[in-house]
C-alpha cells in the first residue's frame, strides 16, 4: 500500500464520519455529551485538507500528519486518542528514509501500535465500553489474517466485521473509561459512539482497498 | 429549540467577538480561541490556565482578569480545547514564575492538557497541574474516570488566583489549589436537559415531574432520574450527598449555581434552603455565591458546592479580584 | 413548568430569606418584603429607593447597596409591592436629605408610588420622583399607558445612586435621574414566554420558529410577532427601533441583557452583534453590561438598552458600587 | 342596608373572586401579567378578615375599611384603583356619626363617589377597555333605578347585568389604559380582566340581597 492508498482511506473515513455524523452524536447524545459527531467530521476534514495541501512523500508521514492534525483540531477524548493512535502508527512505519510502499503486515504492526498508544494514554482495556472494544479485536484479526497469509482485501474485511462486532458487542457493556462512565448501569443498552466510529475507521480499508483494485 | 446565535458553527467565535468588545481587560482571540489579560503576562507571577468546552460561560473565559486566571482557553461547545490553543494561553500566561493549569477531571481535558504541558516543558515552562473533580454524584473508583469537575473549579481558580497574585510560588499555588479542591464537594439536580446549537434536540427528555439527579455540565444525565419535589427537599438531596462524601462542619464557602436557564429568584429559594440545612448541621455559610457561575447551556436546574473553609482560604477567597463574572476589591 | 420553589405562595419571601442569607450587607425583612442597607440610611445623603412586582431578579433587591439604591421593596410576582411597603422602604433609605423613587411606568408601580408619596409627604419626608419609560415598543402617546419601564432602570438606579453618594441634592439627583433616562431606550425580543408560578402555564405559546418582537418585561406579549432570525438580524431589529426613537451617536453605555433563561454565552453572541453594528452607526460602546439584569422569570430572550453618555453621565457610571448584582471600585 | 349586608356583600366579593380566580388570571394572562385574579383573591380575602377581626360600628367606616385592606394587600394597578373605589364610597357615607343603615339611594352616591375615584386615580374614560367600562354603566343603572324608585333586588340586578354587559363590551375595545394598552390593537378579541371583576362585584349585591331577604 502506498500513500495513494493511505490518502483514499483517510478521504474514506472523513466521507464516512460526515455521513454517519448524526449517527455518531446521537450514539454520544445517549451516553455522553452529543459531540462526536461534530468532533470526528472536523478532524477528518482537516486531515483531508492537511493531505491535500502538503502530499506526504512517504506512509509514515501521511498517518503522523494525520494524527497530528486530529489532536490539533478534534478536542475533548477523542481527539487525542485518535491522534495518539494515526501517530504512532504512524510512527511504526519508520521516521526517517521511510518506505514508500508498505505491506499489509506492516500496517498490521502499525495499527496495532496505534492501540497500544491509545490505551497507553486512556488506559481504557477491552470490556470497558470505548473505541478500544472496537480497536483491539479489528487489530487482531488483521494479525491472524496476516498469519495466515490472506489477502488485503480478505484481511480488511476480516479487520472491519471485527471491528463492527466489537462495537455492536458494547451495547450491553457498563462504561468504565471516559464520560458514559458517569452514568454507571445507565450506560447499559447504548453503542458506545468512539467504538462504532472505530468501525466506521476500519470499514474505510476496504472502501480503499475497492478503490485501489 | 431557538439560540440566539448566528449559526451553530460559529457561536463559540461569535461569542468571542461579544467578550472582547464587552470587556477591554481581556484580550480575545475568537479565531485562535483565547483569551487572556490585556496587560500580558505579570512578570514574575505564578501564571494560571484552564479551559475547558465552551457551554458553561461564565467558566473560564470569565474568570479571566485580576486575582484569578492568566488566560483560558474555550473549546467547541463541550469539547475540550486542543493542545494548540493551551499552548498559546500557557504562553500568554507566562511571568516567568511556571504556569498551574486547573483542569476539570474529564478524559479529554486531561488528555489534551497533558499533550499541551509536555510541548510546554519542552520548551522549557515549568508547567503544573491541579485536577478538579468535585462532583459526587460520581463514584471516585476503578470503575470510573474518576468524579466529575464542576461548581469547585470556580472556588479553585479564584483562591489559587489570589495566591499566585500574592507572589506564591508554583508549588504553594499548586498546593492551595489542590487543598481547595479536597475541601469542596458539588451535586447537581437538572429540571430540564440542555440543547447544543449543533443538535438542536435536548440530550435527554424530562417529564413535566421527572428530574436528573447528580448531573454533569455536559448536558449527560445525572445519577438516576426522580420525581420534582420542592425546594427544600431538593437542597436536602443534594446536602446529603455532600456530606455522605465529605462530612459537613465549620464554616463554609458555599456556591448556589445555576445551570443557564434557571431565574435568579428560584436560586435564591434553592440558597435560603441549603443556609438554612446547613446551619441546622452546624455548619455556618461564611461565604457564598449565588447566580450562574458553571453552567450546561439553556439547561434549568442549579447544583450546590461546599467548600470548607480555614483561615487562609478565607482570606484568599476574600482577596481583591477583576474579571468580568467575579469582582470585588477593586 | 417545573420551578425550584417551596409553592408558588411563598416564593418572593422564600428568595428573600435567600437574600438575606447570602448578602450580610442587607437587611432583609423578608415577611414585610422590604430590603435596604444593613448600615441604615446615610445621614444627609439623598436616599434611593424603588421597587416594583418580583420576577425581574437581580432588579431590584440586587441593587441595593453602596453607591447605588437604598432600599427596594419587591411586590409579589408582576406585582406592584403596596404603599405599606414603600413607607417602610423610605423610612429605611431617608438620611434627612430626602427621598427619590424610582418609578418604572406601570399603572400599578405609579399609582401606589403615588399614594406612599402622599403618605410620606405627610410625614415630613421630601420626596421626589422619576418615572423610568426607556421601552420603545410601546408607542408613548395619549392611547396608551405611555412607554414601559425596563432596562434603562438599572442606568437610572446605578448614576443616580452615585450622584446620590457623591453628595448631590434631591433636586439635582433627580435631574440626573431624568437625564439617564431621557437618554436611554430598550427593546427587548422573547424566544419564550415566562411561567408565573402561580399559574403554572406560559403566558402566550410561541411555536418553533416564532418570536415576540418588542416585549416586555411580565410575560406579555410583545408589538408584533414574527420569525424567528439569527443573531444578526435580531440585533438589527432592536438598534432598529432604538435608534428610530432616539437617533444614536457618540459614546454610549450598552446593555445586552438576559430574559431570565438565556444562557451567557447567547448573549454574548448578541452583544457582538450589537457592539458591530453601533460601530456601523458610529456609535461608540463606551460602557456596557452583557448579563441578567432585568429579567422576566424565566423568559427566554433578551433586551438591548442604549444610554447616550456624556462625561458627567460615565463618571457617574464609573464610581464605586457594592451591590450584589452589580459591583466594583470597592 | 346596614353593616350585615355590606358585610355579606363583601364576602360575596371574596367568594366570586376566589371561584373565578382563574379565569381572571387567564384573562389578565393574554392582555397582561396574568396576576389578576390572585392579586383581587388575596386583597378581597384580606377585606373579609380584616371585617371580621374587628367589625366596624357603621356602613361609611366598613368599606372604608375594605379600601383601605386593598390598598395596603393588593398592589398591582387594581389595588389602588379598588381600594379607592371603596374608600371615597366609605367617605361618601359620611366620616362621623354615621347612620347605621343606608338607603338605595345613598349606596348608589356612595358607589358614584367611588367610581369618581377611580377616574380621578387612572383617568380612564369609558371605551379604554378597563374595570371603568363595567363601573360606570353600574352606577348609572344604579342610579336610574333609584331614580324609577325600583327596590333594592330590581336595581342590584339592574347594576349587575349593566356592568355584565359593559365587561362584555370590552371584547373587542383596543385598550388604552393599563398594561393590556401595550399590545396596541393586539388587545382587541379579550375581555378586560378588571372589568370581568367590576362585574362580579356587581353581582355579589343581587347575592347578598338574596340572603338578606
Ligand atoms: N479512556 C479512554 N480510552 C479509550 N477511549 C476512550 C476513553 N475515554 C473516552 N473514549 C472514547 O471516546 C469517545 C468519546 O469521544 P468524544 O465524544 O469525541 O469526546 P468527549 O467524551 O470528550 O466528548 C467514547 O465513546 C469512547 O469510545
Ligand atoms: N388607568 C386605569 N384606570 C382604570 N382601570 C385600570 C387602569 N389601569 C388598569 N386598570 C384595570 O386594572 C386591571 C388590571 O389589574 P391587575 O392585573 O390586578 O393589575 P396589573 O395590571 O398591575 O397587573 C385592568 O384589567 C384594568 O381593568
Ligand atoms: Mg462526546
Ligand atoms: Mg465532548
Ligand atoms: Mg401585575
Ligand atoms: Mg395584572
Amino acid at each position: 500500500m502506498d500513500t495513494a492508498f493511505l490518502t483514499r482511506w483517510i478521504a474514506g473515513i472523513a466521507d464516512a464520519v460526515r455521513a454517519e455524523r448524526d449517527r455518531l452524536t446521537e450514539l454520544d447524545a445517549a451516553i455522553g455529551d452529543a459531540d462526536h459527531g461534530a468532533n470526528l467530521d472536523r478532524g477528518f476534514g482537516a486531515a483531508v485538507q492537511a493531505l491535500a495541501d502538503d502530499p506526504p512523500a512517504a506512509p509514515g508521514a501521511l498517518l503522523r500528519l494525520v494524527g497530528g492534525t486530529l489532536i490539533s483540531r478534534v478536542g475533548g477524548a477523542s481527539g487525542p486518542l485518535y491522534g495518539t493512535a494515526f501517530r504512532e502508527a504512524g510512527r511504526s512505519l519508520g521516521s526517517s528514509g521511510e518506505a514508500s510502499e508498505v505491506s499489509l503486515a506492516d500496517l498490521a504492526r502499525a495499527l496495532r501500535a496505534g492501540l497500544d498508544g491509545v490505551t497507553r494514554l486512556g488506559s481504557a482495556a477491552e470490556g470497558d465500553k470505548t473505541m478500544v472494544d472496537a480497536f483491539a479485536p479489528a487489530v487482531r484479526a488483521l494479525e491472524t489474517a496476516v498469519s495466515a497469509g490472506a489477502g488485503e482485501r480478505e484481511a480488511f474485511e476480516a479487520a472491519a466485521s471485527a471491528a463492527l462486532a466489537g462495537a455492536e458487542a458494547t451495547v450491553p457493556m457498563v462504561a468504565r473509561k471516559g464520560r458514559a462512565s458517569y452514568l454507571g448501569p445507565r450506560s447499559a443498552g447504548h453503542e458506545d459512539p468512539g467504538a462504532a466510529s472505530c468501525a466506521l475507521i476500519f470499514a474505510a480499508l476496504c472502501t480503499a482497498d475497492q478503490g485501489h483494485g | 429549540v431557538k439560540k440566539l446565535i448566528n449559526s451553530a458553527e460559529t457561536v463559540v467565535t461569535d461569542a468571542l467577538r461579544g467578550l472582547s468588545a464587552a470587556h477591554p481587560g481581556l484580550r480575545v482571540d475568537p479565531d485562535g480561541r483565547t483569551v487572556s489579560r490585556s496587560g500580558g503576562p505579570t512578570p514574575g507571577k505564578v501564571g494560571l490556565v484552564s479551559g475547558g468546552g465552551s457551554g458553561h460561560e461564565p467558566l473560564h473565559a470569565g474568570f479571566v482578569g485580576y486575582g484569578m486566571l492568566d488566560a483560558a482557553c474555550p473549546g467547541e461547545i463541550f469539547t475540550s480545547p486542543v493542545p494548540g490553543q493551551m499552548v498559546t494561553a500557557t504562553a500568554a500566561a507566562d511571568g516567568g514564575a511556571g504556569v498551574l493549569y486547573v483542569v476539570k477531571n474529564y478524559t479529554g481535558d486531561v488528555l489534551n492538557f497533558e499533550l499541551a504541558a509536555d510541548l510546554c516543558a519542552e520548551e522549557g515552562v515549568e508547567i503544573a497541574s491541579v485536577l478538579v473533580d468535585d462532583d459526587v454524584a460520581v463514584r471516585d473508583s476503578l470503575h470510573t474516570a474518576g468524579r466529575r469537575g464542576t461548581g469547585a473549579t470556580v472556588f479553585v481558580e479564584k483562591i489559587a488566583g489570589a495566591a499566585a497574585e500574592g507572589g506564591a510560588s508554583l508549588a504553594e499555588v499548586t498546593r492551595v489549589a489542590e487543598e481547595v479542591n479536597a475541601r469542596s464537594r458539588s451535586f447537581g439536580v437538572a429540571l430540564s436537559a440542555c440543547t447544543t446549537p449543533a443538535s438542536g434536540r435536548p440530550t435527554f427528555e424530562l417529564g413535566e415531574t421527572e428530574i436528573e439527579l447528580g448531573i454533569g455540565i455536559h448536558g449527560e444525565p445525572g445519577r438516576s432520574r426522580s420525581t420534582m419535589r420542592d425546594a427544600r427537599e431538593l437542597a436536602a438531596i443534594a446536602l446529603d450527598a455532600v456530606d455522605e462524601d465529605m462530612p459537613l462542619s465549620g464554616d463554609a464557602l458555599v456556591m448556589v449555581n445555576g445551570m443557564g436557564a434557571t431565574p435568579l429568584i428560584e436560586l435564591y429559594v434553592v440558597f435560603a434552603e441549603v443556609a438554612e440545612q446547613l446551619a441546622g448541621r452546624g455548619v455556618r455559610v461564611a461565604r457564598s455565591l449565588v447566580g450562574d457561575y458553571v453552567t450546561s447551556l439553556d439547561m434549568r436546574g442549579f447544583s450546590v458546592t461546599v467548600c470548607l473553609l480555614d483561615e487562609d482560604l478565607t482570606r484568599l477567597w476574600d482577596a481583591p479580584v477583576e474579571t468580568p463574572a467575579l469582582r470585588w476589591g477593586r
